[in-house]
């Protein structure tokens, strides 16, 4: 394969798909930096000079700043957590013999081609809404209080959401990783004595690793800037609200594109250390 | 310890019966091959054996207690599969030490069997390492490393050493042989291949679709195999089986010798044929030779000056005639 | 030409666009709609205008950004309507909020106030009268007593949804009546005033005694929907909604409606707000003859004409035009009067007790305002769902709108 | 592990499988139901779940209100392009990351997918001015750019974990066989990826369909897909569930029915070179 | 057509150097084998002379022409694969067009050859399945197929049969050189087996690290390995090498002697050993026996009663005693 040639020819392939992609990163980027530096207030006539640290500082001192990294870590790691787990428990499940597998799993893929304005609404309309919605008919049933979903616990929500929407693709991957198990590793460990449970651990789990990293990775990709479930259900208020949301309010409903642009380059470097870090387990983890 | 007796043992897949009625008896300390062509249910009969798959009907008895009902585990029986199913993020120490983990047993006493294991496998240097980072052989070895801690009153094996290319697989069948004449314990071996079958057995099972066609000892299959199906499997290259008139002139359906039982003389014999390839090995000289009574293989020891397209003569070793009937059976 | 339009997703904008064939049989003009939710619709307009996009002749906006915008040059007066047109018709409030040093920028489509809207049946059980002008404390007194939590009877619906144009927009107009301002004559935020403190103490006491479950979410939409399905005594929000509450067809308590102007303190200023929704044309468009003739079509007298022929007086667009409540007929609507009463009471010049720098009766119409109010009702609400007290709600509330106010160099 | 497990196994197996299946599925049913009620079943209390007036209203009056049939149209056009320019430019860098490796590889995928973590918001205001100054506004070409681009790191990541799969000495056939490196790719790389490239078309395809910030801010009424469509029926005047649901079982259906169609294609892609 | 000369040509990936300067010519028509250990450069090798890698230094001549910087296409060689890199989506029709197809033959002349070459490798049948249909051999069958429609000067083989099992590899050992007999053309073989090395070449290269040990015929290198490791490389099972005060009897460092030249007694003979493991394959006995002189193997031809344990004599042929200096290499 390597021979002069091919790598001359490799490189010049490449390149279409690099030079886009650097355009598509580094055009934006420029612009967010140039307007993180200025005092640009659209409404106020436009650029009005440059600001220095100013949009920095006033982010980052800002009292909403610290909370919302948080939350934003919060809904991410939520999210991972349940479809993670959720994701094995159930791939374990869909395995076994069963009639109708074939159903079920179109049942359980369902959710991720929703569009996450459709699964907000849905979700806040239609299942948490205190009043109408079928939690609380349920809760009445049953007479109960109904509980106030998006209030009293604002995560919850985001998070069912999230999780709901990202489910499947958790499922559907540690499934496929099960069933490419070498049933004779199975074998093996039965035969060693390992019952059921600690088969699980010892074996299923560990060749599960690398789909899991996967999961992650990709997860946390898209997690990061969950959006819409937030604006439809608690439109950031009662502490859920994220770095990307507190990003949206400052460029477009307060209309401070530099301050917004500040933030953005917060969140720019809050996403990579969050990509070093996957980095770090998820290149570890592919190359074996 | 390590009798295992199957009394009419059968297995069925859905609709298909993979293995008819069969009665085995495999003795204490015995190493026992099983041959067959492909698809002919040895895997199955291991695993059945094992414990991994569940018998239709009959029993199987473990050193006289019956162990049908027994799960794999409590069997006392470790098996080495044929791609080896070490659990690859698992060291070879931990690897080794996993069944030892299950059982429960201290820290210390499982160390000190992983390390005598791993020094009479020669894997001492490598406990740190995992499967992915070994060789063919070393893979092999460690998960007989990991049948052996268990002191298992047998081993099965399942094509062991089919992953391995051809140096390698000398060796490890050399390593297994002194194994079995070391711990003395049963061993069940299934194979594909010939000299494997007849160099490491005390006696071989010959499977042919589920049923048992002959069982002895290497030599016994060699030298008077029951029917023509035995005679063709046992030995290589094959046995030249013959029919028609040539056979009549003994008084059977078919005689069969095989190639190292023929002489060859470029003057004359009792067959004559054509050479179409000589394969020139130094220490032999195998020639495929086209002749009345069809295509033949013979052995010549050395080295033997024919090309292809000379004409020689080939004369068998009467006392090595193999007959057979019209029904395949040998006719004594 | 086509032009093409963005709006809002309520109901009068959305009956518009069913005439819209009308208007194109009128002018030989074709429109484009693109209709959006309140909040992305401000979003997708203030964008473009801001970056001059370019990507519509007409917008539909409010009180809030016609005098900003006006006064940055991106819309295009207003003032040049035919005579047939008639603008001197447009109600003086309205107009006023529309226009930046004295040229109309927006032409209202419909205006709105806020009053109250109760239960005539309830308010009987209860054995009360509503007066014409109540004040707070006949209303927490009333909805207490309509209060019955057994049948998901709540005394009184109020908006606590985050959001300025949601639950800001009600705690902003209640706060005139009690005496508070958003802003001093020096632009100092007065969240740390006593009026300020009663207000949101007042709204919230108010609320956990006789309101919904969860009404710290809820918006004008949610309430409207507890209103129709009887599970509200009163409900004090904008005009428009009575002819919602009104209607037979989607209201279980259509015939049993009463209306009320919005409730004072005795302070001389009412809880109402002023609002409308206005089209106007960015300045940047080259389709301005087509778009001013969508304009004058669609807020004409000749328009309110047609949807009265066609779907009867109580669904034509309210709350712009003299000429409509000079109709005999359309008089005979029950909350005719008392929505022109609202909007006549209300006066963004003086929205509040003591004077402030700002123009707007819910809203200060300064650029900054939709920001600090989105952040500082997220606090509020906050504080009624119980997660905050009230004095960290305002304390918050001041410190971000003190920030804000600096970094934009009041 | 092959041993036989009681019919009861299989059958509580069953079981509990169906019952999450259909809990996980019950959002989209109700919605799905809904959307054929009136409105007052929607709300009704105790919710009425089969047996209620069946009613196609709803449908009728979401598609007075707006024009179904262009965003869908419009949705079609931007997901379908906006992958396919996407594949057609990530198969030759999948093919020098796959079969012409360097050490800056697996650095350069990375940083691929890390152009992915940007936050949208951060930049949608330059890039608002950006597509002013090229008159790309409201276009269905533009917004095919951008969910290209958007997309482009997982599509190159998907045919690169694919094509590694394909053993390198094909591709030294054919250049044995004379093919030169575009044909190569064409008439050998490109037809045994067939499953590879439909998969990574699918998933990146619901991937287009789905995004919702970009392709609401950057159009108007030309080239607005379904996802602007949803958006004016966010928060309509009152809680009218049924039309809701109506608008959103409309806008999921297309594709909620081609992901069941092509449901094995798309596992079997999803898994990103997890599962070897 | 069909002359390939290597001149000093070497290969580093980075800093390894896999090739050190080699020389080798190979004449139009033979049918040359590389042999060697695991990751010694046979395919490294091999793909250089196809083009597939760059060399590093030296040049390579095809039919006297510097083909150095020539494409791998432009060569005029053809090369079959160890998994025979068939185009799966492509009918075998397909597949043996392909190169003609690139080449821009027409349709016509196209068929007629795709045609022919089926005929010759008995395809005809299968031309419309696509190789996921085809069995082992006829998949090799098809990657040969598709190499010989293109008419190269030399064919490359990389290990064609080691994805074949045991009896598929004979037959197709066969055909691979009656196929070479028609042809005549020049064709480079890579392989581990001993077998195909010693039956199939006409000129064996012993590779050792990129070097070259040893080019010959077959018997030439069974007969007189230059040194020890050809010595110990070629034939099967190995040469015993003995060093010590045995070797310094015969005035050299190391003797070898082949298995199959040493006779074997109970009684007595040159020298004394005790049987570790006694191979019984019927056909030859293989015993393992360790002596004074180290582990020796030997073959008995046919079957002796020896087991594990006893103690046997062994005698070597003296004409057949290889005698190596110090140095490894060959004294004559
Ligand atoms: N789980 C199963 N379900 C149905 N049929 C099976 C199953 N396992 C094995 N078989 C069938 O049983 C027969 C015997 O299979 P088995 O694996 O035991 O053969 P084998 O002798 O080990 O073959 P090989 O030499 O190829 O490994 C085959 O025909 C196979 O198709
Ligand atoms: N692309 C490469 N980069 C670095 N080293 C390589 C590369 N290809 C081969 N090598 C090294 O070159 C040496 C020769 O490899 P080659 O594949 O030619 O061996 P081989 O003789 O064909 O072995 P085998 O019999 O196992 O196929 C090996 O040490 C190998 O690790
Ligand atoms: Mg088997
Ligand atoms: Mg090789």
């Amino acid at each position: 394969m390597a021979t002069k040639a091919s790598r001359t020819a490799a490189r010049m392939m490449m390149a279409p798909a690099v030079i886009v992609l650097l355009g598509w990163m580094l055009v934006p980027l420029i612009m967010t930096l140039w307007f993180s530096f200025r005092n640009y207030l659209p409404l106020r006539g436009g650029d009005l000079g440059f600001a220095g640290f100013d949009n920095y500082v006033r982010f980052i001192t800002s009292s909403a700043f610290w909370p919302a990294v948080l939350a934003t870590l919060t809904i991410v790691l939520g999210t991972l957590i349940i479809t993670v787990v959720l994701g094995v428990l159930l791939a374990l499940l869909l395995d076994q013999p069963m009639w109708g597998q074939g159903i079920v799993r179109i049942l359980v893929i369902a959710p991720f081609f929703v569009m996450p304005t459709v699964s907000g609404l849905v979700w806040k309309n239609m299942f948490l809404d205190s009043v109408n919605g079928l939690f609380a008919h349920a809760a009445r049933a049953i007479g109960v209080t109904p509980v106030e979903w998006i209030i009293e616990a604002p995560f919850f929500s985001i998070i069912l959401i999230t999780s709901w929407t990202w489910l499947p693709f958790a499922t559907l991957i540690l499934l496929t990783a099960i069933q490419s198990l070498d049933s004779e590793q199975l074998d093996a460990a039965e035969m060693d004595g390992a019952p059921k449970i600690k088969r699980f651990w010892y074996i299923i789990v560990p060749h599960m690793s690398r789909a899991i990293t996967v999961v992650i990775l990709i997860q946390t990709i898209f997690l990061l800037s969950v959006f819409a479930e937030i604006f439809v259900t608690t439109a950031g208020a009662f502490g859920s609200k994220t770095l990307t949301y507190l990003i949206y309010q400052r460029v477009l409903e307060s209309q401070n594109i530099g301050l917004g642009s500040a933030g953005g380059v917060y969140a720019i470097i809050l996403a990579n250390i969050v990509a070093v870090f996957l980095m770090r387990i998820v290149g570890k983890n592919l190359d074996a | 310890m390590g009798q295992i007796e199957l009394k009419k043992v059968t297995k069925r897949f859905g609709e298909t019966e993979v293995i008819p009625p069969l009665d085995l008896v495999i003795g204490e300390g015995e190493f026992v091959v099983f041959v067959g062509p492909s698809g002919c249910g040895k895997s199955t009969l291991l695993r059945l054996i094992a414990g991994l798959e569940d018998i239709t009907s009959g029993t199987i008895e473990i050193d006289g207690q019956d162990a049908t009902a027994v799960g794999p585990a409590k069997r006392g029986l470790a098996m080495v599969f044929q791609s080896y199913a070490l659990y690859p993020h698992m060291t070879v120490r931990k690897n080794i030490a996993f069944p030892l983990k299950m059982a429960g047993m201290d820290a210390a006493a499982i160390n000190a069997k992983v390390t005598a294991a791993a020094s009479v496998l020669n894997l001492t240097d490598y406990l740190d390492r995992r499967p992915g980072q070994l060789s063919g052989g070393q893979r092999q070895r460690v998960a007989i490393g990991r049948a052996i801690v268990r002191e298992p009153s047998a081993f099965l094996f399942d094509e062991p050493l089919s992953n391995l290319d051809a140096a390698l697989r000398v060796n490890m069948r050399l390593e297994i042989t002194e194994l079995h004449q070391t711990l003395k314990t049963t061993m069940i071996y299934v194979t594909h291949d010939q000299v494997e079958a007849m160099t490491m057995a005390d006696k071989i099972v010959v499977l042919r679709a589920g049923n048992i066609e002959q069982v002895g000892s290497p030599l016994e299959l060699y030298r008077t195999p029951r029917n023509t199906f035995v005679a063709g499997f046992i030995g290589s290259p094959k046995m030249n089986l013959i029919d028609g008139a040539e056979a009549a002139k003994h008084g059977v359906a078919t005689i069969g010798i095989r190639p190292e039982h023929v002489t060859v003389s470029k003057d004359g014999g009792d067959w004559q044929g054509r050479v179409t390839v000589a394969e020139h090995l130094g220490s032999d000289t195998f020639l495929h030779v086209a002749s009345d009574l069809g295509q033949m293989t013979v052995r010549v020891g050395g080295e033997m000056n024919v090309r292809h397209g000379d004409t020689i003569w080939m004369t068998p070793d009467m006392t090595h005639l193999h007959r057979f009937g019209a029904d395949g059976l040998r006719t004594p | 030409e086509t032009i093409t339009i963005a709006t809002v997703n309520n109901g009068d904008m959305i009956r518009m666009q069913s005439y819209t064939d009308a208007f194109t049989a009128k002018t030989g003009h074709t429109v484009e709609w693109v209709t959006l939710e309140e909040n992305v619709l401000r979003q997708r307009v203030t964008t473009d205008i801001t970056a001059k996009g370019g990507q519509f002749d007409i917008m539909t906006i409010g009180m809030y950004e016609t005098p900003i915008w006006g006064k940055n040059g991106w819309l295009v007066p207003l003032n040049d309507l035919s005579a047939d047109y008639d603008a001197a018709d447009i109600l003086p409030a309205m107009a006023g909020g529309l226009s930046y040093d004295g040229t109309l920028f927006a032409a209202p489509f419909y205006g709105e106030s806020s009053m109250v809207m109760y239960r005539t049946d309830l308010m009987e059980k209860a054995g009360l009268t509503m007066p014409e002008a109540p004040t707070w404390d006949f209303i927490r007194e009333a909805a207490a007593k309509m209060t019955d939590r057994a049948t998901e009877t709540n005394g009184i619906c109020l908006r606590g949804k985050a959001g300025w144009g949601e639950g800001g927009a009600v705690i902003t107009a209640m706060s005139n009546s009690f005496g508070a301002r958003w802003f001093d004559m020096d632009w100092k935020p007065q969240f740390d005033s006593a009026e300020w403190a009663n207000t949101i103490t007042f709204f919230k006491g108010m609320m956990d005694e006789s309101g919904p479950t969860g009404y710290a979410t809820n918006g004008f939409n949610e309430n409207l929907s507890l209103f129709q399905q009887g599970k509200c005594g009163m409900w004090i929000d904008a005009t428009v909604a009575a002819s919602f509450v009104t209607n037979a067809k989607d209201s279980t308590v259509a015939d049993k409606v009463g209306f009320a102007l919005a409730p004072d303190n005795g302070l001389g200023k009412r809880s109402n707000w002023l609002w409308a929704w206005a089209l106007a044309i960015p300045a940047g468009t080259q389709k301005v003859d087509a778009a001013k003739s969508f304009i004058e079509w669609a807020t004409s007298k000749e328009y309110i004409d047609l949807v009265a022929a066609k779907e009867g007086w109580a669904n034509v667009p309210p709350g712009a035009r003299q000429s409509l409540y000079d109709n005999p007929e359309y008089q005979k609507v029950p909350f005719a009067k008392m929505t022109l009463d609202s909007i006549l009471s209300a006066n963004p010049n003086e929205p509040t007790v003591q004077p402030v720098p700002y123009v707007g009766v819910q809203f200060a119409a300064i650029p900054e305002f939709a920001g600090i109010a989105t952040d500082v009702s997220q606090e509020f609400a906050a504080a009624y769902a119980g997660q905050q007290t009230v004095e960290e709600a305002l304390a918050k509330a001041q410190a971000i709108a003190t920030d804000a106010m600096e970094a934009a160099g009041y | 592990m092959a041993r036989s497990i009681t019919a009861r196994r299989k059958t509580i197996n069953t079981a509990i499988a169906w019952s999450i299946g259909l809990l996980i599925f019950f959002p989209i049913l109700w919605t799905i139901l809904t959307s054929f009620k009136s409105e007052a079943d929607a709300i009704a209390f105790p919710p009425k779940f089969l047996f209620f007036d069946w009613t196609l209203e709803n449908y009728a009056v979401v598609q007075e209100r707006s024009d179904y049939t262009r965003y869908l149209w419009n949705s079609i056009i931007i997901a379908g392009l906006s992958t396919l320019i996407g594949v057609i430019i990530a198969i030759p860098a999948a093919w020098s990351m796959a079969f012409v490796p360097s050490r800056h590889t697996k650095d350069i995928l990375l940083w691929m997918l890390s152009t992915k973590m940007l936050p949208a918001v951060g930049v949608l205001y330059p890039m608002y001015l950006i597509f002013i100054k090229l008159g790309l506004l409201d276009t269905r070409t533009g917004l095919v750019m951008v969910l290209m681009l958007i997309n482009l790191p997982i599509i190159v990541w998907m045919l690169y974990t694919y094509f590694k799969e394909i053993p390198g000495e094909i591709l030294e056939a054919a250049r044995m066989d004379g093919a030169s490196l575009p044909k190569e790719i064409i008439y050998v790389l490109t037809p045994m990826a067939v499953p590879g490239i439909a998969s990574t078309l699918l998933l990146n395809f619901i991937l287009a369909w789905n995004e919702a910030f970009w392709t609401l801010n950057l159009t108007a009424a030309k080239a607005a897909p379904l996802t602007a469509f949803i958006a004016s029926y966010s928060s309509p005047e009152g809680l009218f569930y049924a039309k809701l649901s109506a608008a959103s079982t409309m806008a999921i259906a297309p594709i909620l029915i081609m992901g069941w169609f092509s449901q094995k294609q798309l596992v079997r892609g999803l898994t990103f070179g997890a599962v070897k």
